[in-house]
């Protein structure tokens, strides 16, 4: 900390600064959490009292827990991305691991294009995973009777696929920042001690980079969740809860779209308090 | 680490085994409008059936999108608009011939069906069809009664419209021009349409915001600050029920017609099912959910005896002889107009309001 | 010469499982992307879908709109992340800042699209902003889909983007270098631009390419709060893809927009002097 | 019986050449220890004969087997690594049972011998604790006693003793040479400090640029060092450039004339080119009873309890250290001296 050598004056307006900002950063959410149990059929205010139709509701207000396509949204969301993260979290391992390991000339190169992902804009990703998978399901079905229409045409597969290519490289940063961290002197004392290949990862490096890779899972499970600009190319007839209520949002807008927003940043606010609490970092 | 594995495996196994549970029912995927398959009807036709319907909610562009990438897979059953058919039949390949023996045809409106045939190129099978008009507010806009009002500076701030194509269409026949008879002459279409692009890129400063959806359509209108904007006549309709100052009017220069349709992609899996669930949508009795709901007009034969009174009341009220002879139906929209309209739109878009 | 690691048969299955995510899924795709974009709708070679770009002004234009907002955005998050980060690492204890910093990782979690929604909610016509100004008998005018709601939203989103690599550059910087140009007799304004900005600059600039990457390649801002005329380059690429089906067209500008966003993180690379390397990570 | 041989062995990293025909063979039973200064390529070996590395030329028997081709699990060797390299998410018992766990030995049988073993090393009671709870004695002692109970034909030890503190250091010295005696274990020892090697072991070779210069007990390598370089790295030394030299005497390149008489002396002076003279600074004697060769300055007198060293500018500019056993005589800095030298501890190269 460097307090001493700043002035009142100074300390105050950062203070005052900061305390703006956080009111202003969690304004919006605020609002909408507000709005979830506004007792009105329109979006906004006025406030006209407390209801929790817009969650329990099944009559003339149909509440998020009898919103049938709202649930498969939700649903189909939460099966990609336990399918995106866990498939990444596999491949991004094997990617720390050879780029600790490799000595082949192609390695600089190789790794520079596994974190490009990460600055190539979310929309360019998903058109050129669209023409691609397009181009060999067309490819497939006019040279041979193969068709693979159910996992690259735009639909579930194709989401996770296409999710797959840029979940990995999040993931793969993340496993390792705790890899260069990583005695390498461990592997070789188990290796010494007879040890196999094999069960130097399982007993050696997996154990050690387990938090990590926990970590890498959680990540990857909400940049997934909350993907828009790669997946809207890529989703056929099972939206993802994000592709759902953009079309709600666009279209189709009721006041079950803010209880849905509210449920999911409780969750979200829960889950991160409970981790500053409870977690180590 | 070993329970950590086997946790993760299986946990993924879990997941791989829900997708196969999803897929083992039958299932009818149906690509359609927000609104045009009302839950009571789901869960009935499910219920009749066995058949699970799993809807995807569209527009017309969005659903040649899907299908196109799918070469006319992905879903079973599309609701195309009829003059959006042809072309992408044509082209894509992504629409299947429609079996006209397979359909009930006492239950559909015999010249609607005819023209249906006529715009789709024997693609499709009408399910509703309505206009698109203007949504006046009489008490600040009462003279408002044509496209040309959505430029007429008495009403800037005012107005409110969405950028598609039914907008340079509208505009296009208040300018006098006959946008459907220069279809198939490009270059003169091409002509019109920077005109009318003009049109609005010159008045922009007079709209008050552009909508996107139905409720858009709706909240605006409510809300006082938008007096004239574009708009389905269904949606008018409701509106007039709430506040009798709200409604849709047949612009003297024409209301737009278009015909919603059932059309089978090429690759669809569940073909059976689908002509099951299009006779089930023009059952009389079912089709007059769907009308009651949303107001809009019917391609069932013998809705009538199940609709509202006052719904009856909402199209003679718009309509007379002569607005009704006057509306402009679409014809099937060749695909090199559609790419002019866009480029159209992108650039109304992207001009700066003066 | 034999390899010491020839014996190594693991190294070889991570070898495969990383060439296979980085060929089938990255870099095959963008060149199925960029062959497609000199293809015309039968198939053969045309270099028409870039001349169209030239030729038309809507769509340079656009294009030229949306990169100068990106840099634009990305300094406004530069200016209040700055103090903002300074503030976070060396003015409060490590455990309050910590917990803003967990509040300011919320939206993340939650989601671009309800956190896009919840703003647009929050600024509309029946939003709290204007809402609760209209009780006090104040008019205010339009909020939402004006260029302040879309910058607003971009600075938002992409704020802790630039805040973090900034943070993480802090974190390193050690308070004796401060307290010892103070000694020295360094006024606050040269203590800022000597030391702190200096030593800040690897964050600052990997923070930049972040957030202008997402803000160039974003839909849902533009397209949700962005006013009457904010076509944003992404979405002629949507249009091109999900609306006039030009999908030839939409991968040469996808293209474009890729090679638009390398020249401009190469430039900001080379004229802030810092090393690819440095920033990537 | 060599239990190592490492006959002719050459190791090199892209165009760096690390080590260049090395041979070296080490008897059963014994501690023997590879000195150089780092970068020597003495880490290398070691790394050679675990199978962390494969030699490019060469080749490493043991027991008369080559095992050149094996990988690290099909040798009979154990390292204990310079950071010990214990795994911090297991407790002591989990670290020297990781082994025997590998070996696919019978629960019971593996908690019987790691209760033995840590007996052995004087960590009974430790099971349950955690690494990072240990001392760095403590340790020391879970790395041995995880190597030492695979029974490895030879132990190799990687600088073991280099981070801890003196004290502790040469506490550890004394329980590694116990514990070896114990074990009857062939350790193979490698460090950079000379005084850990001539201490423990029973022969060190002296590794210098990749090359082995000299194979011999302590006190040989001290007394008869067979290269400049092990007369210099080796023990404390005077060094001295020879210009020129002559029958019975060589000179200095600062003009210092030494006249040399012994016979073993002359037959070298006859004999060889000589370029360099060392002579240690316990071979001086100040102010010497017959025989003065070197007159001096005293500079500076660093006592040190049981030696002394004494910093001397001699006549011909030349600053040499000489040890005095405890006794200064009353010398104090500034002091001129004469200096006598035992000629029979002058080694000329």
């Amino acid at each position: 900390m460097i307090n001493g050598l700043v002035s009142k004056r100074y300390q105050a307006s950062v203070f005052v600064f900061t305390a703006f900002f956080f009111l202003f950063w969690l304004l919006p959410l605020f609002v909408i959490s507000i709005l979830a149990f506004n007792n009105a059929d329109y979006i906004g205010f006025p406030f006209k009292g407390f209801t929790l139709d817009w969650f329990f509701g099944s009559g003339n207000r149909v509440g998020v827990f009898h919103d049938a396509d709202l649930l498969q949204a939700l649903f189909i969301s939460i099966k990609t991305a336990l399918l995106v993260s866990a498939v990444s979290l596999f491949i991004a391992t094997a990617a720390v691991l050879y780029f600790e390991k490799a000595k082949s000339r192609f390695k600089d190169f190789l790794y520079y294009l596994s974190v490009s992902p990460l600055i190539i804009p979310g929309v360019i990703l998903g058109i050129a995973l669209l023409t691609f998978a397009t181009t060999i399901l067309y490819f497939f079905q006019d040279h041979s009777s193969i068709d693979l229409s159910d996992y690259l045409s735009p639909g579930f597969w194709l989401v996770v696929i296409g999710q797959i290519s840029f979940v990995t490289s999040y993931s793969m940063l993340i496993v390792q920042s705790q890899m260069k961290k990583f005695d390498k002197t461990l592997e070789e004392a188990a290796l010494s001690l007879k040890a196999s290949r094999f069960e130097v990862l399982r007993y050696i490096v997996v154990p050690y980079l387990k938090p990590s890779l926990i970590k890498a899972f959680l990540a990857g499970f909400l940049i997934s969740f909350s993907n828009f600009n790669t997946t809207v190319f890529l989703v056929g007839s099972d939206p993802t809860l994000p592709i759902y209520l953009f079309s709600q949002v666009k279209y189709n807008l009721t006041p079950v779209v803010n209880a849905i927003s509210f449920l999911i940043i409780f969750t979200i606010t829960a889950f991160a308090f409970l981790n500053f609490l409870f977690g180590k970092e | 680490m070993k329970r950590f594995l086997s946790r993760l495996l299986s946990g993924m196994l879990m997941v791989l085994a829900f997708v196969n549970v999803a897929n083992a029912q039958q299932v009818l995927r149906i690509i359609t409008w927000k609104g045009y398959i009302p839950k009571e009807l789901q869960e009935k036709f499910e219920k009749e059936t066995g058949i699970k319907l799993k809807i995807t909610y569209s527009n017309n562009e969005e659903m040649l999108a899907k299908l196109r990438a799918t070469r006319g897979g992905g879903f079973d059953l599309a609701q195309p608009s009829a003059d959006r058919i042809l072309f992408a039949a044509k082209k894509y390949k992504i629409y299947q011939p429609m079996d006209y023996t397979k359909i009930e045809a006492k239950n559909i409106k015999p010249t609607l069906l005819k023209a249906t045939k006529d715009i789709s190129g024997g693609y499709a099978v009408p399910y509703c069809f309505g206009t698109t008009g203007l949504i006046v507010n009489k008490k600040y806009a009462p003279d408002a009664n044509d496209w040309s009002d959505l430029y007429n500076p008495k009403y800037a701030g005012h107005i409110a419209y969405r950028l598609k194509r039914p907008l340079l269409i509208g505009v296009a026949f208040a300018m006098g021009y006959n946008p459907f008879k220069l279809y198939n002459n490009t270059p003169e279409y091409k002509k019109m349409i920077n005109n009318v692009a003009q049109k609005l890129i010159d008045t922009k400063s007079y709209v008050y915001a552009y909508w996107n959806s139905g409720d858009q359509q709706r909240e605006f209108a409510k809300s006082g600050k938008v007096w004239v904007e574009t708009g389905w006549d269904g949606i008018g309709w409701n509106l007039h029920k709430e506040n009798p100052d709200i409604d849709f009017i047949a612009p003297k220069s024409g209301a737009l017609g278009w015909i919603d349709t059932f059309a089978i992609p090429k690759r669809s899996k569940n073909v059976e099912g689908a002509y099951k669930f299009i006779n089930f949508m023009l059952k009389p009795e079912n089709a007059a959910v769907f009308v009651n709901h949303e107001r809009y007009q019917s391609g069932s034969n013998g809705v009538e005896k199940y609709v509202k009174k006052e719904i009856k009341a909402d199209w003679g009220r718009t309509f007379d002889k002569k607005n009704l002879e006057n509306i402009k139906w679409y014809p099937a929209l060749p695909a090199a107009c559609a790419k002019i309209e866009a480029e159209a739109l992108e650039r109304i878009k992207a001009a700066a309001s003066r | 010469m034999k390899s010491d690691c020839s014996k190594n048969r693991l190294l070889l299955i991570y070898g495969l499982i990383v060439v296979g995510w980085i060929f089938m899924l990255i870099v095959l795709p963008h060149t199925g992307l960029f062959l497609s974009s000199f293809t015309n709708d039968d198939g053969k070679f045309t270099l028409a879908n870039y001349l169209k770009f030239f030729n038309q002004k809507i769509y340079y234009k656009t294009f030229l709109y949306t990169f100068f907002n990106g840099i634009l955005i990305a300094f406004f998050s530069f200016l209040i992340s700055m103090p903002l980060a300074f503030f976070l690492t060396k003015n409060i204890p490590k455990k309050v800042s910590n917990f803003l910093l967990t509040i300011l990782l919320i939206p993340l979690g939650v989601g671009e699209l309800i956190v896009v929604y919840s703003w647009m909610v929050t600024l509309s016509d029946n939003g709290l902003i204007k809402h609760s100004l209209q009780i006090l008998g104040i008019d205010v005018p339009k909020l939402l889909n004006t260029p302040f709601s879309m910058t607003l939203g971009f600075v938002y989103i992409s704020l802790v983007f630039m805040l973090l690599p900034i943070m993480q550059s802090l974190e390193n910087l050690d308070n004796c270098l401060v307290e010892a140009a103070l000694d020295l007799g360094a006024s606050k304004f040269t203590i800022i631009k000597r030391i702190i900005i200096p030593f800040a600059m690897p964050g600052i600039v990997s923070g930049t390419i972040m957030v202008f990457t997402m803000v160039i390649g974003d839909f849902l801002v533009p397209n949700i709060l962005g006013g009457k005329s904010a076509l944003w380059f992404t979405e002629i690429i949507y249009n091109n893809f999900l609306t006039t089906l030009n999908w030839n067209l939409g991968s040469a500008f996808g293209f474009l927009l890729l090679l638009g966003s390398v020249f401009v993180i190469w430039l900001l690379i080379k004229i802030t002097g810092q090393q690819y390397e440095k920033v990537v990570k | 019986m060599n239990i190592l041989e490492i006959s002719s062995v050459s190791k090199h990293f892209d165009e760096v050449r690390v080590l260049e025909q090395v041979n070296i063979s080490v008897e059963e039973g014994e501690f023997f220890s590879i000195l150089g200064p780092s970068g020597s390529g003495k880490t290398t070996i070691l790394r050679l004969i675990a199978g962390f590395l494969y030699p490019d030329e060469g080749d490493i028997k043991i027991n008369q087997k080559s095992i050149k081709n094996f990988p690290p699990e099909k040798r009979e060797v154990n390292i204990v690594f310079q950071n010990l390299a214990l795994f911090p998410m297991m407790n002591v018992f989990e670290n020297v049972a990781f082994g025997l766990k590998r070996k696919k030995l019978s629960k019971e049988t593996i908690k019987k011998e790691v209760a033995k073993m840590l007996k052995k090393v004087g960590l009974n009671g430790f099971e349950k604790r955690k690494i990072d709870e240990l001392s760095g004695g403590q340790k020391q002692r879970v790395a041995l006693a995880r190597s030492l109970i695979m029974k490895p034909k030879i132990l190799l030890l990687d600088e073991p003793l280099s981070a801890l503190d003196k004290k502790l250091k040469e506490q550890m010295m004394l329980e590694l040479k116990l514990l070896q005696k114990d074990f009857k274990t062939t350790f193979l020892y490698i460090t950079h400090d000379q005084s850990e090697a001539m201490i423990m072991s029973n022969r060190i070779a002296v590794v210098n640029e990749g090359k082995v210069e000299q194979i011999a007990s302590p006190f040989e390598l001290y007394n008869y060092p067979a290269s400049p370089f092990v007369a210099s790295f080796v023990g404390e030394n005077n060094r001295f450039e020879v210009k020129d030299r002559n029958q019975e005497s060589v000179i200095t390149e600062n003009g210092w004339k030494i006249l040399l008489t012994s016979p073993e002396k002359k037959e070298i002076l006859k004999n060889r080119k000589v370029s360099q003279m060392f002579i240690r600074p316990e071979s001086f004697v100040i102010n010497p009873k017959e025989k003065e060769v070197l007159k001096g300055k005293v500079k500076t007198i660093l006592f040190d309890g049981p030696h002394t060293k004494i910093f001397i500018e001699t006549e011909y500019k030349d600053e040499i250290l000489v040890n005095l056993k405890r006794k200064i005589n009353g010398l104090k800095e500034g002091d001129t001296v004469s200096l006598g030298i035992k000629e029979d501890e002058i080694r000329l190269f």
